[in-house]
């Protein structure tokens, strides 16, 4: 099982899914509607190290999270 | 070292500590940066959320970086509320050279703006709203759409 | 405003002196850039020489520079003896943004370095040696040769 | 009569002249063997303002002064 969990201003609670790869979790996003911006413009990170292609695989156990966009200071 | 307080920071006494840490540590040149709340658009103060797994792995990155030019770097951020002309950010830079120093500390602080995972939200009216557009999107961001 | 003090400054009172008369002018950014006296080539510390007439017009020169890009600029500097590991300089810049603030203080440190009218020398065994391999003719030197 | 200062590291003690021009001050210096290097590396300021030309002329009153290579910080 990996944990999908969405940070900052994103306000959706944590998911817990049965999927191999960021193409499946991409999937499954999509079909939610208030999704769509995020999806555009959030960063994706697995186990705390941020990840540059959807077909990064995942196994049991990761932790992805959804990072928008940032403005620190 | 990284350190993260709730609310503002109390910039003087922090200046001072980093300043003191370093006095026997050989370094000619130190210049922290300062970010205050400024007055505009009408918000009564800021908000922060941070995500510190990822900030330290960003501050451990550019500490490694820091060290490959014989520099070190600090930081410190707030979390939750800050209010108008309280300050909520600090990044400093002690080198041995004031080149080094000078250089480092605007390539730290734009990164750092570019992609430390904080969010900002304006306070205003009681309510905490996100200031998507004063933010950036992390390199890399849109693979999921 | 433009301080100068007999001796090592007191970086930390300065910074928070300065911090605090700025606390309400809606600033969003305060970079300082600390000097601080290093061990090398043997010195147990520099003293200094100022001429003060020239140092106050280069200083307003710089106050109005600032000005024109909605910037204030603070400097104190050390007359005389500073030992190892104490601070002779301090450079501030406060501006309402960043990237202002973070060209500015580099222009305005190095113009100093190469502009101001002071002169270092360094303290060696009961010596006060004129640091002339550091020291920088200013533009315009050789007229009279 | 125009004052002459030497400033911060160069040992020598100011000077009181009847000259109306840089160029007579260059070639009274140019005869002190102590001055030559510092002819060469020195600033020149009249009145507390920097002078780029040895033509800059002089009048009674007016204070000269060399400066050095300089090193604050």
């Amino acid at each position: 099982m990996v944990r999908v969990e969405f940070l900052g201003p994103i306000q959706k609670e944590p998911l817990e899914l049965y999927i191999t790869n960021l193409n499946e979790l991409a999937e499954i996003l999509k079909k939610d509607a208030t999704m769509q911006e995020w999806l555009e413009n959030s960063a994706v990170a697995v186990n705390d190290t941020l990840v540059s292609s959807r077909d990064f695989p995942l196994k049991d156990g990761d932790r992805v999270a959804l990072l928008p966009p940032v403005c620190g200071g | 070292m990284l350190y993260l307080y709730d609310g503002a920071l109390d910039v003087p006494r922090i200046l001072k500590e980093w300043y003191e840490q370093e006095t026997s540590s050989n370094y000619g040149a130190y210049i922290p940066f300062v970010g205050t709340v400024r007055s505009e658009g009408g918000i009564d103060g800021l908000s922060f959320d941070i995500y510190e797994p990822i900030l330290n792995s960003w501050f451990d990155a550019w500490s490694e970086k820091a060290k490959a030019k014989g520099a070190i770097i600090k930081m410190a951020h707030s979390r939750g509320d800050v209010m108008l002309h309280e300050s909520s950010y600090i990044a400093a830079v002690f080198s041995p050279k004031r080149r080094v120093a000078l250089e480092f500390i605007d390539e730290f602080v734009e990164d750092f703006k570019a992609s430390a995972p904080i969010w900002k939200y304006d306070l205003k009216g009681g309510k905490r709203i996100y200031a998507l557009d004063r933010s950036t999107a992390i390199k890399g961001s849109g693979i999921l759409q």
